[in-house]
Parts: C-alpha cells; structure tokens; sequence
C-alpha cells in the first residue's frame, strides 16, 4: 500500500470525499426539506464519483474502465432520481395540504 | 495546409471563447433580465458557432462533422425558445431577477 | 474459492420465486379487473407462503445453505442468492405475517369489489406485495449493492403506507421518514463503494474469504451500519418512526412495525457476524449495545407516557428494537464454539421473531379497538373486554410477549440474553433487560387495567367487526405465545450455513 | 500538465457550486446550482472516460431531476430557515469533515493492484453477443439488479400516484410546469421532438456496442414527451386507462418472462441461450426503453390533480 499518485483518478476521488461531507452536512442542518433533498443528490453525486474512481483505476483489458462499477453507478442515479421524485411529490403534497389548511406554520 | 487549418481552428475557437467570455460578464453585469439575456443569446449563437466552426476541420469524419452541426443547432433553438419565454416572463414584471 | 459454496443447490430455485413471485404480483394487480386485486394480492401471498415453508424445509433437510447463481454467473461476476438457517427462519416469519395481515386487511379501505376503482386498495395491496418481495431479497441476497436495490425498493414501499390516509400529519411523518431513509442509503452506498474498491467483489462469501483487518473495511462497515441505524429506527435515530407508525392505517402499521425495521436489522447481523473479522468488533459491539439499551430505556418511558393507543404501540417498537442491538456485545462475547451456537444468538432471533408477531397482533387489535369504540384514547377504555373481548385476549397474549412473562416467544428470548448476560458476567446488560421488562410491564398494564374494568355505563360498539378479522390479529398472538415453546437453549437450525461459519 | 489542470478547474467548480448550493439562502438559487453541478459532473464523468455514465448524469442526474426540481420551485412557496446554533453546526461540520477525511485516507491510499472485474467482465463478454461491456453487466451478469431496478422505477411512479387526492383517482396528471405552455414553445416542441424521438432511439440501439443504453435514451424520449406535454401539444394519459398501465408494465413483464424461460432453455433465470443472447436481450431493452420512458414521464408530470371525466 502506497501513496496514490496525484492523477486525475485521485483528483476526483478527492473530490468525491469532499461532496460527501459537503452533501452530509446539508442533509443534517438543512431544515427545509427541499434543501435536504438537494443535499441527497450532491452526497450521491460523491458517492457515485468516487465509484467512478475505483472504476477508472480498474481500467484493464481493453476497457477504460472496471465497467462493474460504471454499471453500478447507472442504476444508482436511476434509482437515486426515483427517489427524488417521490420526495417531491411527497413535498408537494404536503405544502398543497398545509396552504388547503391555512397554514399552521410547521415546516 | 494542416497548419493553415490548425491556425484556422485555433482563431476560431480562441474567438468563440471570447464571446462566450464577453456573454458571461454581460451575465454578471448588466442591469436586468432583458440587458442579459441579450448578452446571453449572442455567447450562444456566435461564441458556440466559433468554437463549432473551428472544431470542425479537426473532427476527422464527415458523420463527426454533422453532428457538431446538428448540435449548434439545436443550442440554437433551444436557445431562442428558452429566450423568448424568458423575455415574456420579463417583460410584464418590468424587472430583472 | 470455495467451490462447494458457490454452485446453485437443489431447490435454489426457491429463492427465485421468493424474489419473484410478488414482483409478478404487483404487475398483475394493476392490470386485472378492479374487483379481483384482493385475490390476486391474497394468492401470491399464499404462494410466497408455500415457497418460504419449501425453502425452510430445505435447509432443514440439507442442513446447509440453498444456493441459487441467477443466470449461471459466478460471484464476483455475478449475483447469488442464499438461504441460510436464519434466513430460512425469516423468510417464513414474514411470509406468515404477511399472510395473516393480507387477511385481516380484506374488504378495508374502503374497497368495493362494484364501485370504481379506487386508490388505497390499490395502493395498499401493491405496496404490500412490494414490502414482501424487497424482504424476501433482503433475506436471501448475498451481493452488497443487490441488497442495495432491495432496500430502496423496500423503502419505496414502505413510504406510502404511512401516508396512506392521506391527511396532512401522515404526510409530514411519510416524508421525514423518507428523509431519514434516503440519507441511510446513501451512507449505506459509500460503505459499498468502499468495499468495491478495498476487495473488487460486493460478494459476501468472496469478501468473507478475503476479509482482513484493514482500515477500509472497518469505514465501510462503520458507513452501512451508520446508514441501516437510521433505517432501523435504533435509538437515537428513532425519531421518526412513532409517528410514521402510528399514522399508518392499522394493517400498515403492523407490516412496517414488525417486518419492515428488521430488513435492515438483518443485515447490520450480516455485516457484523460475517464480514467483520473477529476480535475487531468488541468496542462496536459495545456502543452498539449501549444504543440499544438507550432505546430500551428511552423507549419504553415514552410508550408509558402516551395516551394513544397506537402511539404507545409504536414507541413500545422504539424499546423492542433496543433489544435485538444487546446481540452484538452478547454473542460476541460468548465463550461458544461460534457467536452463531450462543445463547445471545439464538435470544437475539428469538425477540426478534416474538416481537414481530406480538406487535402484528398488536397493531391490528389497536386497529380493532378503534374500529369498536370509535377512538384510541386509553383513557377511555373502560370495559373495552366486554364488548371486544377477542381483541382484548389478542392485546394480553401480545402483551405477555412484549414484557417477557412466561410462556412467550419474548419470555424465552429475554431469558436466553439474560443467561447468556450472567454467564459472561456482564451484568449491566441484564440489568437492561429486567428494567426493560418492568417498563414495559407498565405500559401494557396501562392499557389492560381499564381494558379489563367494568364500566359504570356499560359501553357500547360503534361498529361491527368481522370475526375474522379478530381472529387473524389473534392467531398471530397466540404464534407469539407459541414460540415460547421452543427448547431455551441454542436453536441450531439459527446456524445452519452462515457465511462466517462456512469459510473460515 | 494541460490535462491536471483541466480536471483541477473542473473538480474545483464541482466542489465550489456544491459549497454554494449548500450556503446560498434562496431555495430556487439552490435548485439552479444542483443543476449546474449535475453537468459539471458530466463533464467530471467524460474525464474519467466513463462515458456511458456520463450521458446518464446529463439525461438523468441534471436533466430529469432539473426539471422535476424546477416543478418543485414552481409549485411551492419559497421558505427561507433559520440557521441552527454555530456549535451544533461547527459539531456536524467536524463529524462530515471527519468522514471525508476517512474517505480521502481510503483514495489516498489504494489497494495495489486495484481490484477490477474488467477482465472478467471482457472474458465472458463474446457468450453474450453484447460489445458494450457496461450493458453486458447491466443485462447479463448483473441482470437482477437491472430487472429490480426497473421495479423500483415502477414502485416510485406508484408511490408518486399514492399521493393522488382520493378524489382525483384515475384522472389526469396536469402539465408539469404550466406557465410555459404559450408563445414559441410548441414551434419548438414541433420542431425538437422528432429529432429528439429519433437520437432517443439511436441511443438504445447503439448502447449494445457503444456508450448509451435504454436508460440513457429513455430518458430522452421521456423529455420528448414532457416538452409536448408542457407545450400543450398532448395531454397526460388518465392513470387509470388500461393501455397506460399495459405500457408501463411491459418493460418488466417482458424482462421477467425471458429470465424464466431462461430455466428450460439455458438452465437459470435470467440466462439467454447462447445462439438467442443477442436478440433477447435487444427485445428486453426495446420494452424496457417503453416503460421507463413511460414512467419517467409520468414521475415528472407528477399525480393527477382532477377527478376523471372532469378535464375538458
């Protein structure tokens, strides 16, 4: 175990810790949940990029690429944009439902 | 001759760039929604139609060529429709975002 | 490579069906006719069931894992699929109570066979299939980031039945809820995206081969855990499960208070007893035991204080969930041959099993209640054994569970943790566990004492109940009860096949 | 040198437009910084020379979830929050910094070699007729993820619909983004869908042997859709139409039966007969790319809002 070299792989898997704290910190803090939901999608975002790295690093037999976790990465983000909507319209819901009732100011 | 069409590229593409440049401050500093968008539009229609003419040349084949086009254009009339109903949008109000 | 361990088995096709016959299900509900989707619904459940009991047969005959490679791949290519002991175990605990409950919820929400088609039938039923399928891949999946997909589609289903009433306060609670259970699978991801690029396999009979003592596993296991926590509702990530469950209509309730939080539970299990070398989980182990005897307690004080039936119903899961995370310091502190061949093991399945068929039963007879008198107030239940006495029997046999009295699943669980505690001389878990007993003691008591008195004007039923409907709730407590019965000491069926156990 | 420098100033906007949609006050700012970020991560993906799953961001990660947020931003009232105390946020920040930097540790500190499937994944590719190795995973090694996946779509549109006012069952969802519907936008609807229609087909079809696949072109004949649907050139089918729901379940149903038949005629679920890989897996894909184009539309046009019978 060595030292990573400092290569394009290494800058975005860098990257990717770093979304992952940015994402992880809104999705506590944030009290909207709109800006929760936000902060899902840019921890996914690190989440997937550092899939990407590991990806990249696998790169042999003529791929440029493992493309185990490139394949991964794609039902991720399907799966993570079902999930937002299903947020949103749950969001939705909820605010149609407290401007029917008038709103009685709880988030 | 590849270094007339390199040297062709590099001015178009180095032009483009600065209306794309041009566009951005526009963006950033003009007073309201109609001022920029105006800034806007012109980085779109000319700084990418540059940037695509200069790529052009060093795209290789003639199939790479058309969708280079065919992406200019579509920008381009995404472009136009996204600024006509901005503009619309703007225009009632009287103000910028 | 081990090769015995990676080829698929006779009967493997089982676990296929497990995964998909509910999916099959839920396409055909949304296109037969309106009048047919309970039948539809009712059918692939009793198939499930049948498949769960095969599975459970064949591991029982075989005495090891079911094994199934789908499309013939071999791990790490591909995904298997298997079935050990506990799972087997599982399988059929949720098939059973899915059974039950699809029985009990027959002709609710407001279905009706003749009018049009309307929305929490359908939503309801498919959402009831879908939890069924996304367990049954949560039992049996053996690839980490398959058993990914699994959760999200268990999530997905399990959010809208809690707002299927629809009224704004099931809203609010079905979105927190989601909250906290996206940000659980993304935490769970990054653990899997970890261990892809420490080992190159999501596999856990490969990882379990390769599993050393390195820093990048420890993460990816600290990640998942920390993301299932959230998904399990473990003190004190519990905050958004009492009013999720309690919102929920009563056959909703029942599903998510009892199966759905074990699906993550399970695989916390996994992790820890599989993947984790042993000797490294001990401080782990401990905090995780120390959050679990948070809950207990935290738990079990809230549930005195409610004055709803459903909600004290729900914080009693908050308590009841504490104990099952007493296993990690338990078992692994056991002098057994192998944390699997404990007592904590076997008393950890067993609270598991017992609560989930004492909190089933629970759910749908608070669901009675309300149906009966019109309201879950507790306060007002003088003489509720008159006028549904089957419910009330149903609520005390579940209580007895609940608090650990014998003869009862939840008796013979605590007993076991309770020994296995003093045999390794770790009395502050035992502690938990007897003070643990007594709250819930108290709470149960708050709702059997005025269930049980006679009223000065002696209530009345607001609505009739079918029999049936009681007696589904009530067979599930007697189960609960039952499973008291099994022999207190280590069950092994409980360590048939496990991974650990298999490849050393 | 020019490259590092390149990937230096992307992953600097990545981290810097997702600071800012983290602090900014504004929700719609918000909104529109994810957006900026889904496409810088596009650009981050083709860097990394995954190009398959950066077409994915851009159509899915940016695109679909872009305007399903910007629907969002329509439909509520803005909020603005107050902050929580600086301890608390000081205490998170430490935890987060805490686990980036574990993170950072694990990329820092590589396995060597790097683990990688990819030549298991070139040795069996041939057996599957496929010479995309991303689609040989999603359809053949990993098929029941991708079978899974495509229920879980399933379930979120239904989930989506559980949200339907009772009374509005069985109607019809409303336009995503109403306001749009006037001036050039339906010229450019008429003019851009067929286009859109034809590069959305294109994608599934080449995904077989190059970057692209069902996902990717689904979700561009979903916008296709949802460009008509907001420009008022169609109308959203009612939910409870029976072809609708035939639409939306094929993609599985079609999935599931090759997988059994898969038992008799290749000895597992979801393996293909050798000479059959090929063509099966292409009539999978062609009724996949149906329904999820399907549902993605409907998940964006959201839960009907009218009673059925009520439209015009």
């Amino acid at each position: 175990m060595s030292l990573a070299p400092i290569d394009a792989a290494t800058l975005y898997g860098l990257t990717g810790a770093v979304l992952v704290g940015i994402g992880l910190y809104g999705i506590v803090l944030h009290e909207g949940f709109i800006r929760r939901l936000l902060a899902f999608n840019l921890l996914g975002g690190g989440v997937f990029l550092l899939f990407g790295v590991i990806a990249r690093r696998g790169a042999g037999a003529g791929f440029s690429g493992d493309p185990v976790p490139q394949a991964l990465v794609i039902t991720g983000v399907v799966v993570a944009f079902c999930a937002t909507a299903l947020a949103i319209t749950l969001i939705e819901r909820l605010a149609a439902e407290d401007d029917a009732n008038d709103g009685d100011g709880s988030s | 001759m590849t270094t007339i069409v390199t040297l062709f590229s590099a001015v178009a593409i180095c032009a483009g760039i600065i209306f794309f440049l041009a566009g951005t401050v526009g963006l950033l500093r003009f007073p309201d929604s109609l001022t920029r968008l105006h800034a806007l539009t012109k980085a779109d229609n000319l700084g990418l139609g540059l940037i695509i003419l200069g790529l052009l040349p060093l795209s290789g084949s003639f199939s790479t060529a058309l969708k280079l086009v065919l992406i200019w254009a579509l920008v381009q009339l995404a472009g136009a429709t996204a600024a006509q109903l901005i503009a619309r949008l703007a225009r009632p109000s009287g103000r910028g975002k | 490579m081990t090769p015995g361990l990676m080829a698929t088995t006779p009967g493997g096709l089982l676990l296929v069906l497990a995964v998909v016959v509910p999916v099959i299900g839920i396409l055909a509900l949304w296109l037969v006719r309106w009048r047919a989707i309970e039948w539809v619904a009712i059918a692939t459940l009793a198939i499930n069931l049948v498949v769960s009991l095969a599975t459970l047969q064949a591991v029982r005959a075989s005495d090891a894992s079911l094994v199934y490679l789908v499309g013939g791949w071999m791990p790490p290519l591909g995904l298997a699929l298997r079935a050990d002991g506990i799972a087997a175990v599982m399988m059929v605990m949720t098939g059973a109570i899915v059974a039950v409950t699809a029985l009990y919820a027959r002709g609710q929400f407001g279905f009706d066979p003749h009018g049009p088609e309307r929305r929490r039938p359908m939503v309801f039923w498919t959402m009831l299939l879908a939890i069924t399928g996304a367990l049954n891949l949560i039992f049996v999946g053996e690839d980490l980031f398959n058993l990914y997909v699994a959760l999200e589609l268990l999530t997905f289903a399990a959010v809208p039945l809690v707002s299927l009433d629809g009224s704004r306060d099931t809203l609010a609670a079905a979105l927190r809820y989601l909250v906290f259970a996206l940000a659980g699978s993304v935490l769970y991801l990054l653990g899997v995206a970890v261990v892809y690029g420490a080992y190159g396999t999501l596999d856990l009979v490969v990882l379990a081969e390769m599993r050393g003592a390195d820093g990048a596993l420890l993460l990816a296991i600290a990640l998942m855990t920390a993301g299932l926590i959230a998904k399990t509702a473990l003190f004190p990530l519990h905050l958004w499960l009492p009013p999720a469950h309690a919102g929920a209509p009563a056959a909703a309730s029942a599903i998510l208070s009892a199966l759905v939080v074990k699906g993550s539970f399970f695989l916390i299990l996994g992790l820890w007893f599989d993947l984790l070398p042993p000797g490294l989980g001990a401080i782990g182990a401990n905090g995780l035991g120390m959050l679990g005897a948070g809950a207990v307690i935290v738990g079990s004080v809230l549930a005195l204080r409610q004055e709803r039936l459903k909600l004290l119903v729900a914080y009693s899961t908050v308590a009841q969930i504490g104990y099952l995370f007493l296993v990690f310091p338990l078992a692994t502190g056991s002098e057994a041959a192998s944390p699997f061949a404990s007592l904590a093991w076997t008393g950890g399945v067993l609270q598991l099993l017992a609560h989930a068929f004492a909190k089933a039963a629970m759910f749908m007879a608070a669901g009675l209640v309300y149906e009966a008198i019109g309201h879950d107030r507790i306060a007002g239940f003088k003489g509720l054994g008159r006028i549904a006495p089957i419910t009330v029997l149903t609520m005390t046999l579940a209580s007895v569970s609940l608090m650990g009295l014998p003869p009862s699943g939840g008796f013979s669980a605590k007993w076991l943790m309770l020994s296995a505690a003093l045999g390794e001389g770790a009395w502050w878990w035992a502690v938990v566990i007897l003070a643990g007993g007594l709250l819930a003691a108290g709470y149960v008591f708050r709702i059997l004492v005025p269930a049980f008195s006679t009223p000065e004007a002696p209530a009345e039923r607001k609505y009739p109940v079918a029999p049936v409907r009681e007696c589904a709730a009530l067979v599930l407590a007697v189960i609960a009860i039952l499973i008291g019965f099994l022999p207190l000491a280590p069950w092994p069926l409980l360590a048939i096949g496990r991974i650990a156990q298999v490849s050393p | 040198m020019l490259d590092l420098a390149l990937d230096l100033l992307i992953t600097a906007l990545v981290i810097g437009v997702a600071l800012w949609t983290i602090r900014t006050r504004d929700d719609f700012a918000a909104i529109v910084g994810f957006v900026a970020y889904g496409l810088l991560l596009t650009l981050a993906w083709a860097r990394l020379a995954a190009y398959d799953v950066a077409l994915t961001e851009a159509a899915i990660g940016g695109g679909v979830t872009g305007v399903i947020l910007l629907r969002a931003s329509v439909r509520l009232k803005p909020v603005t929050t107050a902050r929580t105390p600086i301890g608390v946020r000081v205490l998170v920040g430490l935890l987060c910094a805490v686990i980036s930097a574990g993170l950072a540790a694990v990329v820092l500190l590589p396995v060597s070699p790097p683990p990688s499937l990819a030549a298991d994944v070139r040795s069996h590719l041939a057996s599957t007729g496929l010479g995309n190795p991303i689609a040989g995973v999603l359809m053949a090694y990993r098929a029941l993820d991708t079978f899974l996946e495509t229920v879980v779509v399933l379930l979120a549109l239904f989930g989506a619909w559980s949200l339907t006012p009772d009374r509005a069952w069985g109607g019809r969802p409303g336009a995503p983004i109403p306001t749009a519907s006037f001036g050039p936008l339906p010229l450019f609807g008429r003019l851009l869908i067929p286009i859109g229609v034809v590069i959305g087909i294109y994608i599934v079809w080449v995904g077989a042997d190059a970057p692209g696949g069902k996902f990717q072109g689904a979700t561009i004949l979903a916008a296709m859709w949802i460009l008509a649907m907001m420009a008022g050139l169609t109308e959203a089918p009612p939910i409870g139409r029976w072809r609708l729901r035939l639409l939306l379940a094929a993609g599985p149903i079609v999935f599931v039966a090759v997988g059994v038949a898969g038992i008799p005629l290749a000895g597992s679920f979801l393996a293909y007969p050798e000479a059959l890989a090929k063509p099966l897996i292409l009539l999978i894909e062609v009724a996949l790319t149906l329904s999820i184009a399907a549902t993605l539309g409907l998940l964006v046009a959201g839960p009907p809002e009218t009673a059925p019978g009520t439209e015009l």
